[in-house]
């Protein structure tokens, strides 16, 4: 049994489905991409397993057990945290205070880990007592990825962690997101620089309207001439 | 020349009262701001509020007084106001549950969440009225005065005179420890953080754990304690009438805005622009410029007093004007 | 036959405080009508309420409306504000041809309204008060003031009439600052009024509006010390608020000389409310002319028993007073006249008003004492 | 988790049901007799027409927050404005009022807002650094000419008959051209106000009119020479017959006869009728116009400016322009409808005028019936108007009903005492139960 | 087509353009590259007129539009799309497109009255090219969709979408490909070409998929800190020493060069 499995989810936002039918599943330490194009389902997939959307038919599990009644705060409780593709920011607070807040269920001390992120984005860092709306737009999204880091959660799913982010700080991104599943916490995340994203990927999801289309080894879903070219730009 | 007696009626006309009332509109203020800081509405009810809970605070002292339980100089009122602010937020928190949680989950516009507070006020207006009626109230017991006229001549051998109430002082005081306490809450403890993140993004905010109910209770209860603490000073410098507190609502809501909507200090400094505009501007210099040597036959009045709400409304106006989002930069949806 | 009476008043809105005092008064006038069952022989009287929310002209309309088409009844007491009474009485009561008696309203737009001879008032008129103030003023050695009214047309108009006539006389006013009732702040008034200064402050207001903030923010900062007080300040909850600090002050209001305001007074204390509140006497008069009115034309018809209206209230004919209600019926049913005099000394005048008797008083040793007529 | 949500299908079928209901409302007031309701066409017809006036503010209001969203707290200072058009068109000119400084105000008028306008163009046209004491100058300059043309003016026309006039007196003219003229005033001033406070957003907008409606009040309030103050201005003529000319209309009393009516009902009924057939008339007018413009590339404009201003003015819209033209137009319907109102009184009374009836009831009309729709401006208004009317009789009835089971005592007495408030609580009551079953309105924006 | 002249944009003492100068050539796609907080959008936002400038002056075509607001701007022919959306979205998807075209007939109070049927014919055309627009984005089916409710990348597509409703001389696309699928990223660089061959558009683009840059653009400007830190072709940025530093990495360099030659393969 993986330590997330959403299996078979279906639900929308009142009239037609979105889901129909996506199954994710992540095991521990491991990193899972999901692509697939716009208005595929892919940040409906993702609040689904977070609770924020009710499900008309499916089940999420997390290290085993049944949360599909959980609320989201329950879920954070419970060590999930989560990155929203938009409005991922506390806009009126300090870059500071925006991580404070994602630690805000830590009773423990965690200075050391505000330091951690800011040695991940030093442009953020530089800028800590400013206002987080008053950001650029890449620093808003490393702000945001920040925040979800001071969670130290046992799962973290990201929607679209690198949108709008320089090539280097991407890369820096990346780098972190591995480190990070290497000490066992497992990551699920929606990619659109998803050759990138790929090539770390444990297990890739190409979600088509609203169901799996492929599922695979990132490396293999890069390998697929099909995949290449309709999904992750030739 | 006597430019003493200049500045004793000049403190004793406008500086002291203006302070005074401009310290319970700011007491006033902070709430309606906070609420609109974290709950992003404006709250008609919070007139009412005072109101309501003033009367309970009168309620209770009148129950004190029958004991015999008094606080010496002080006003009885001051020990009451606990136990009306505890019955009051008991009954404010009754209405967030009946009444807005239900627009809170809908996601509904803030305008809708204006009108239910309008639907609030008139509730609350109707109690107030049942529970102590529609007559002017008296509730100040203890020393009134700090400082009478008299004893100020007398001490001071100057024509004018001074007076210095215990309410005065008793406002500014309070005001001063409210605002200071509040601020340091919002942007100091892990509550009041709560409160700013859950103000700035809701979505947000229960994705990092934190607890919406609990965020909006303490919301309303804080803001409650302002309310009926505002009330209660409002209503032992003048004297309770619940019809007043209607009236009081406006230039509190212009007080709240033109500091700052959702900023405590621009919740203080707006009510005492309100206050000071409404005073200093009406006021006939005559009196002040014949003690400076200058005589003169008319009033030597910029505008007569008919006009003093129209004229704290124009500084607010042109305050506006260059500070669209008031003194210290207020949120705006 | 029971005849039902309407009270239309403010009952909710600025003046909600002395509406209930003035809905008593009536309302004790009806009863003892009722309860002498003397009325067109043993008809019985019920009063029927509505708020007209004294500054909403189409509030008032609605409600008298409601009084006259629904309710159907015999005649109004009220309205309470000017405003909202020309509205209604233009628009229901004199269309419906139904007699209207205001305890209240003073705005000189009211005498010269086209009321077909369906209103009356039992209210004095400004004009005539000011004169009378104007000369007790003077006669204490008072020659300059400060005024403060009620922005509305009652201390308006009040405040105009005092400052011309004083000014005729030799007074000076220093200056004429309006209040807003229902604002709790008063300090922007209270420095005006001080600044232009003046031996006394003349209040036109209500005792339990802004007048009396305007007296109590003059006091605390030693502003004045003498206040000269019309009908709408003189009453009890004003000694009982101020008690020894009214000392030198003095003022006037319109009463029965002898026993009427007395024993209204006295019926007032026994039904339970005070009789000395604003508006609460000329209530209760206005009631009891419209009732006595009725018998005197031997029909509850409005259209009929307002042209006896005049006849009751003035002389010639026996005085009747407060509580004395059933021996008018009494002497109008035996064909006799008699002459209104009531709590408020009523003598009605075209079009319909009351003259006005002022009694002078002072509030020396911090109470109300009563120290002439005129 | 979305915010917007989608518009229900039914909505026409609603605006229809809602519709029904309310003539229920209305034909149950003018038939039944009973604790609730008063059996009275007059009383029916009475709530029908003001409701319709009503209507029309809460048009205006809409145009400008459901269309605009600009938040005006103004409400009643184009209220009061509009009330101004019938009193200075159509009543009887005051004798000697003119003579006395009619020439002389309207210089000091033209004076001061010359100086004004100057101050403008000085402030756009001066170098920075002279900017400040050129302004100062021009408006001190101007200030002492504007008083000292229009205070002995106003001394003179106000000395002129103060008892009964005072006042400059109107021209006499039909009433019912004073509507637009009323609309005219209100939509003037409209456009001074946008000028200068419209750059302003949301609520603080909203406190920015709140104060010019104040501003407006207390000039409406003092200023006798102009309506007569406080002091109150009546006989504003009327645009339909009076019932006691009616009453002695034979032709009239035979008819109302025929129909089993007294002369007096008929009269009262007749008239109203009247009134309603001119204010519905206007109504329709109004939502027709407003109709075509909404649902026309105007319309989405509008909506798109309301959305999102960033956005539309990088898309080309003139969001300022656009804005001034709606503060306008919708101030302009607020006027008429004031224009309305003070005709069918029959009476200005400025001291009645207060912010919470003129300019809260009024919103909470449009937001009850639905922002952004007509139709649910409207119904919103027409309803919550028989709501306020009613609350007086309903609140104390409550009350009745309340106390039935207590004891005879204190408590009881107490309670039935205080009945007339109940008058509030009744009206919270049912307008917060009418927000929770139609929470967007009772007709929600498609 | 654009020049920039030195351009000052401070934040209180935050100085997030500092003296940049560049210019865009009439006809060329010029790209904007730069680390986050460059200044790239606050740049575009002061051409657009959102943002005043605290000095420095714009041209274009040899007319300073210095601290024009945006809607001059759209009228003479200067369009953008933002980095966040900013989508209309109470709105439906394809109003969000009609809305676009100015000077529509409709568009004047009087003629909503009295100018029904050139409105309508108007409007129908306005649909069929809202409709062609939202066809080739691949959003048709959310075309009566409120805009509110599309998916992140739908939004920016939309965005794009209202930039392709007019004739525009000149588009600033603030991070088009932000969030949106890479197969329909490459469909819109070939529309973006087709618009500048066919049409004339002149295109300034920001983007942080050096794909995309390196594929549609020359020259490329790279900003840093506020100031212009290079420019010149594609090819030739990606080699600069000092732009590697701080912008692109090491890491990507390998990467780009992996994946275009899977691209070429
Ligand atoms: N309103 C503001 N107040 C203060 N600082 C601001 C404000 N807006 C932007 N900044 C700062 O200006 C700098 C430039 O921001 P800008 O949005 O132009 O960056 P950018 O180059 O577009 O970056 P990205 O690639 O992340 O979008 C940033 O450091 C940002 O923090
Ligand atoms: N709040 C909502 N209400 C109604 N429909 C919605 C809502 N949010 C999204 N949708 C619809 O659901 C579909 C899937 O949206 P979703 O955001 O999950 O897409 P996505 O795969 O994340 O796309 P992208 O890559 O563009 O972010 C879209 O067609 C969108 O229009
Ligand atoms: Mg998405
Ligand atoms: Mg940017």
């Amino acid at each position: 049994m993986s330590y997330l499995s959403a299996t078979d989810m279906r639900g929308g936002y009142g009239k037609a489905d979105i889901l129909n039918g996506c199954t994710l599943t992540v095991d521990k330490g491991q990193i899972a991409v999901i692509v697939g194009p716009n208005g595929a389902g892919k940040s409906t997939a993702m609040k689904a397993v977070f609770g924020m959307l009710s499900l008309r038919e499916g089940a999420v599990t997390l290290g085993g057990q049944d949360i599909t009644g959980l609320t989201p705060q329950e879920r954070v409780h419970r060590g999930m945290g989560f990155v929203p593709q938009t409005h991922n920011i506390f806009p009126t607070m300090t870059v500071e205070e925006n991580l404070q807040m994602g630690a805000f269920i830590r009773k423990d001390d965690f200075r050391d880990t505000i330091q951690q992120v800011y040695d991940l984005f030093p442009a953020v860092a530089d800028k800590r007592r400013q206002n987080a709306g008053e950001l650029s737009g890449g620093q808003r999204q490393q702000v945001a990825v920040g925040r979800a880091l001071m969670t130290k959660p046992s799962l973290l799913m990201l929607d679209e962690p690198t949108a709008g982010v320089s090539p280097i700080v991407m890369d820096e991104l990346f780098d972190r997101i591995i480190e990070v599943a290497r000490t066992g916490i497992s990551i699920l995340m929606v990619e659109q620089n998803a050759r990138q994203a790929l090539e770390i990927a444990d297990i890739g999801y190409v979600l088509v309207q609203g169901a799996n289309r492929y599922t695979d080894t990132g490396k293999a879903l890069m390998a697929d001439p099909e995949v290449r070219r309709t999904f992750l730009g030739g | 020349m006597d430019i003493l007696n200049a500045l004793v009626a000049l403190l004793n006309f406008v500086l002291i009262p203006a302070a005074a009332y401009g310290a319970q509109l700011a007491l006033g203020a902070l709430g309606v701001t906070l609420i609109y800081g974290i709950l992003r509405f404006s709250n008609f009810a919070h007139g009412d509020t005072m109101a309501f809970g003033t009367a309970l605070v009168i309620l209770v002292t009148w129950g004190l007084q029958a004991l015999g339980i008094s606080l010496g100089p002080l006003p009885t009122a001051l020990l009451a106001l606990p136990i009306g602010i505890a019955l009051c937020s008991g009954f404010v928190l009754g209405t967030d549950r009946v009444v807005y949680r239900f627009y809170r989950k809908k996601r509904s516009e803030p305008i809708i969440l204006v009108m239910a507070s309008v639907g609030v006020m008139f509730i609350m207006n109707g109690l107030t009225r049942l529970v102590i009626g529609v007559d002017e109230i008296r509730f100040d017991d203890g020393a009134r005065f700090l400082v009478t006229v008299q004893q100020f001549r007398a001490w001071s051998g100057l024509t004018e005179g001074l007076a210095l109430r215990v309410s005065q002082v008793l406002t500014l005081v309070v005001t001063a420890l409210a605002c200071w306490a509040l601020f340091r809450f919002l942007n100091h403890s892990r509550a009041g953080k709560a409160m700013r993140a859950y103000s700035d993004n809701e979505d947000l905010a229960l994705l990092s754990g934190i607890d919406p109910e609990r965020v909006v209770r303490l919301t309303w209860i804080i803001a409650t304690a302002l309310a009926v603490t505002a009330g209660t000073l409002y209503g032992l410098d003048k004297s309770f009438k619940a019809f007043n507190y209607f009236q009081i609502l406006l230039p509190i809501f212009a007080a709240s805005i033109v500091g700052g909507l959702g900023n405590p200090l621009g919740a203080v400094a707006g009510g005492f622009i309100v206050a000071f505009s409404e005073v200093a501007i009406t006021y006939p210099w005559k009196k002040v410029a014949g003690y400076l040597g200058i005589e003169s036959d008319g009033l030597l009045q910029l505008l007569s007093t008919e006009y003093k709400f129209a004229v704290s409304f124009v500084i607010l106006i042109v305050v506006l004007l260059f500070r669209p989002t008031g003194l210290f930069r207020g949120k705006s949806v | 036959e029971e005849i039902k009476m309407g009270i239309s008043l403010g009952l909710t809105g600025p003046l909600e405080s002395i509406a209930p005092n003035i809905q008593k008064g009536a309302e004790l006038a009806m009863k003892e009508v009722s309860d002498s069952g003397k009325l067109l022989g043993g008809s019985t009287v019920v009063p029927v309420a509505a708020d007209n929310t004294c500054v909403d002209a189409a509030a008032s309309v609605a409600a008298v409306e409601r009084l006259v088409t629904a309710e159907g009844v015999k005649g109004i007491m009220g309205g309470m504000c000017s405003g909202e009474t020309i509205a209604s009485l233009e628009r229901v009561g004199v269309p419906n041809g139904v007699v209207m008696i205001s305890p209240s309203a003073t705005s000189p737009a009211l005498s010269t309204i086209d009321d077909k001879g369906f209103f009356f008032r039992t209210a004095p008129s400004d004009a005539r008060q000011g004169e009378v103030m104007a000369d007790i003023v003077l006669e204490k050695g008072i020659k300059s003031v400060a005024i403060t009214y009620t922005n509305n047309d009652y201390g308006k108009g009040l405040a105009d009439s005092f400052a011309k006539s004083y000014t005729e006389k030799g007074g000076a006013v220093t200056i004429s600052a309006a209040h807003d009732d229902g604002k709790g702040d008063y300090s922007a008034e209270v420095a005006a009024l001080a600044a232009a200064g003046g031996d006394a402050l003349v209040v036109a207001g209500y005792a339990d509006q802004g007048g009396s903030g305007v007296i109590q923010g003059a006091l605390d900062t030693g502003a004045f010390s003498t206040f000269v007080l019309p009908d709408g300040m003189v009453n009890q909850a004003l000694v009982d608020k101020f008690g020894d600090q009214l000392d030198t002050s003095f003022g006037q209001n319109p009463s029965a000389e002898g026993e009427g305001h007395d024993k209204f007074v006295e019926l007032a204390k026994a039904a339970g409310f005070d009789a000395t509140s604003a508006y609460s006497g000329e209530a209760y008069d206005a009631a009891a002319l419209m009732l006595l009115a009725m018998e005197a034309a031997k029909t509850s018809d409005p259209k009929v028993y307002k042209d006896k209206v005049m006849e009751v209230a003035n002389a010639p004919g026996e005085k009747i007073y407060p509580g004395e209600l059933a021996k008018g019926l009494e002497l109008l049913a035996a064909g006799q006249d008699i002459d209104y005099v009531g709590a408020t000394a009523v003598e009605l005048v075209e079009p319909g008003e009351n003259a006005g008797v002022y009694r002078e008083v002072d509030f020396k040793g911090g109470t109300l004492n009563v120290v002439g007529y005129r | 988790m979305s915010n917007t949500r989608q518009a229900e299908a039914t909505s026409r079928w609603r605006a229809l049901i809602v519709f029904a209901a309310i003539a229920v409302l209305f034909v149950l007031e003018g038939t039944t007799r009973n604790a609730m309701f008063s059996g009275s066409w007059n009383t029916a017809l009475a709530i029908l027409n003001m409701g319709l006036i009503s209507a029309v503010m809460a048009l205006g209001v809409n145009m400008q927050w459901g269309y605009a969203g600009l938040f005006n707290a103004g409400v009643v200072g184009f209220i009061a404005l509009g009330a101004l058009g019938p009193v200075l068109v159509a009543t009887a000119p005051v004798e000697g009022a003119w003579a006395a400084g009619g020439l002389r105000v309207i210089a000091a008028l033209v004076v001061g807002f010359g100086t004004l306008a100057m101050a403008a163009q000085v402030w756009a046209g001066v170098a920075r650094g002279w900017r400040v004491p050129a302004l100062i100058a021009t408006l001190i300059v101007g200030f002492v000419a504007y008083r000292w043309l229009f205070d002995p003016a106003v001394m003179a026309i106000e000395a002129n008959n103060a008892a009964s006039a005072g006042n400059i007196g109107g021209l006499g003219w039909p009433v019912l051209l004073s509507w637009p003229v009323g609309a005219a005033f209100a939509g003037a001033a409209a456009w001074g106000v946008g000028k200068v406070a419209l750059g302003l957003r949301s609520d603080y907008l909203a406190i920015a009119t709140l104060g010019i409606g104040e501003i407006i009040i207390a000039v409406l309030r003092n200023e006798e020479w102009l309506a007569r103050g406080v002091k109150n201005m009546s006989g504003i003529p009327r645009p339909v017959p009076y019932e006691l000319e009616l009453q002695g209309d034979p032709a009239f009393v035979a008819k109302a006869a025929s129909f089993g009516m007294d002369a007096a009902t008929a009269s009262g009924i007749w008239v109203k009728l009247l009134y309603a057939g001119l204010f519905g008339a206007v109504l329709l007018l109004v939502i027709l116009l407003a109709e075509l413009a909404l649902k026309s590339p105007w319309g989405r404009m509008m909506r798109a400016i309301r959305d999102n201003e960033t956005a539309a003015s990088a898309m080309g819209k003139n969001v300022t322009g656009r804005h001034l033209q709606i503060f306008v137009i919708g101030s302009a319907v607020i006027g008429l409808g004031g224009a309305m109102m003070v005709t069918m009184d029959g009476l200005l009374s400025p001291g009645g005028f207060n912010p919470l009836r003129y300019t809260f009831l009024i919103w909470v009309m449009v937001i009850v019936g639905g922002s952004g729709n007509n139709w649910g401006a409207v119904l919103g208004a027409v309803l919550v108007w028989f709501l306020w009317i009613k609350a007086e009789v309903w609140g104390p009835a409550l009350m009745h009903l309340i106390t039935l089971p207590l004891p005879e005592g204190g408590l009881r007495s107490q309670l039935l005492g205080g009945a007339p408030h109940m008058r509030f609580i009744a009206m919270g009551l049912v307008l917060l139960l009418v927000l929770r079953f139609a929470p967007r309105g009772l007709v929600p924006e498609k | 087509m654009i020049q920039v002249h030195d351009l000052h944009r401070h934040f209180g003492g935050f100085r997030a353009v500092d003296g940049a100068s560049l210019t865009i050539e009439t006809g060329s796609i010029t790209g904007l590259i730069g680390p986050n907080g460059a200044g790239k959008s606050t740049l575009f936002n002061v051409i657009a007129g959102v943002l005043p400038p605290t000095s420095g002056r714009v041209i274009m075509d040899g007319e300073d539009i210095t601290g024009l607001p945006p809607h001059q701007l759209f009228h003479k022919g200067l369009l953008r799309t933002f980095q966040l959306a900013h989508e209309f979205s109470s709105m439906t998807v394809r109003e969000n497109l009609m809305m676009v075209p100015g000077a529509q007939t409709g568009e004047t109070l009087w003629n909503t009255w009295f100018q029904r049927a050139r409105i309508r014919n108007e409007e129908r055309a306005l649909r069929q090219k809202a409709d062609e627009v939202l066809d080739f984005l691949t959003i048709s089916h959310v075309a009566d969709e409120k805009a509110g409710n599309l998916s992140g990348g739908q939004k920016k597509l939309l965005e794009l979408g209202r930039t392709m409703m007019v004739d525009a001389k000149i588009v600033f696309l603030d991070e088009v490909g932000a969030g949106v699928n890479r197969t329909l990223l490459g469909t819109i660089g070939d529309a973006i070409v087709r618009l500048n061959r066919e049409r004339g558009y002149t295109f300034c683009v920001i983007e942080h998929d050096m794909d995309f840059i390196g594929r549609l653009c020359d020259p490329v400007i790279v900003m840093a800190a506020g100031k212009v830190l290079a420019e010149g072709p594609a090819a030739h940025i990606m080699e600069n020493e000092a732009v590697i530093e701080a912008y692109l990495g090491t890491g990507l360099k390998n990467k780009v060069v992996e994946t275009t030659t899977g691209d070429t393969a």
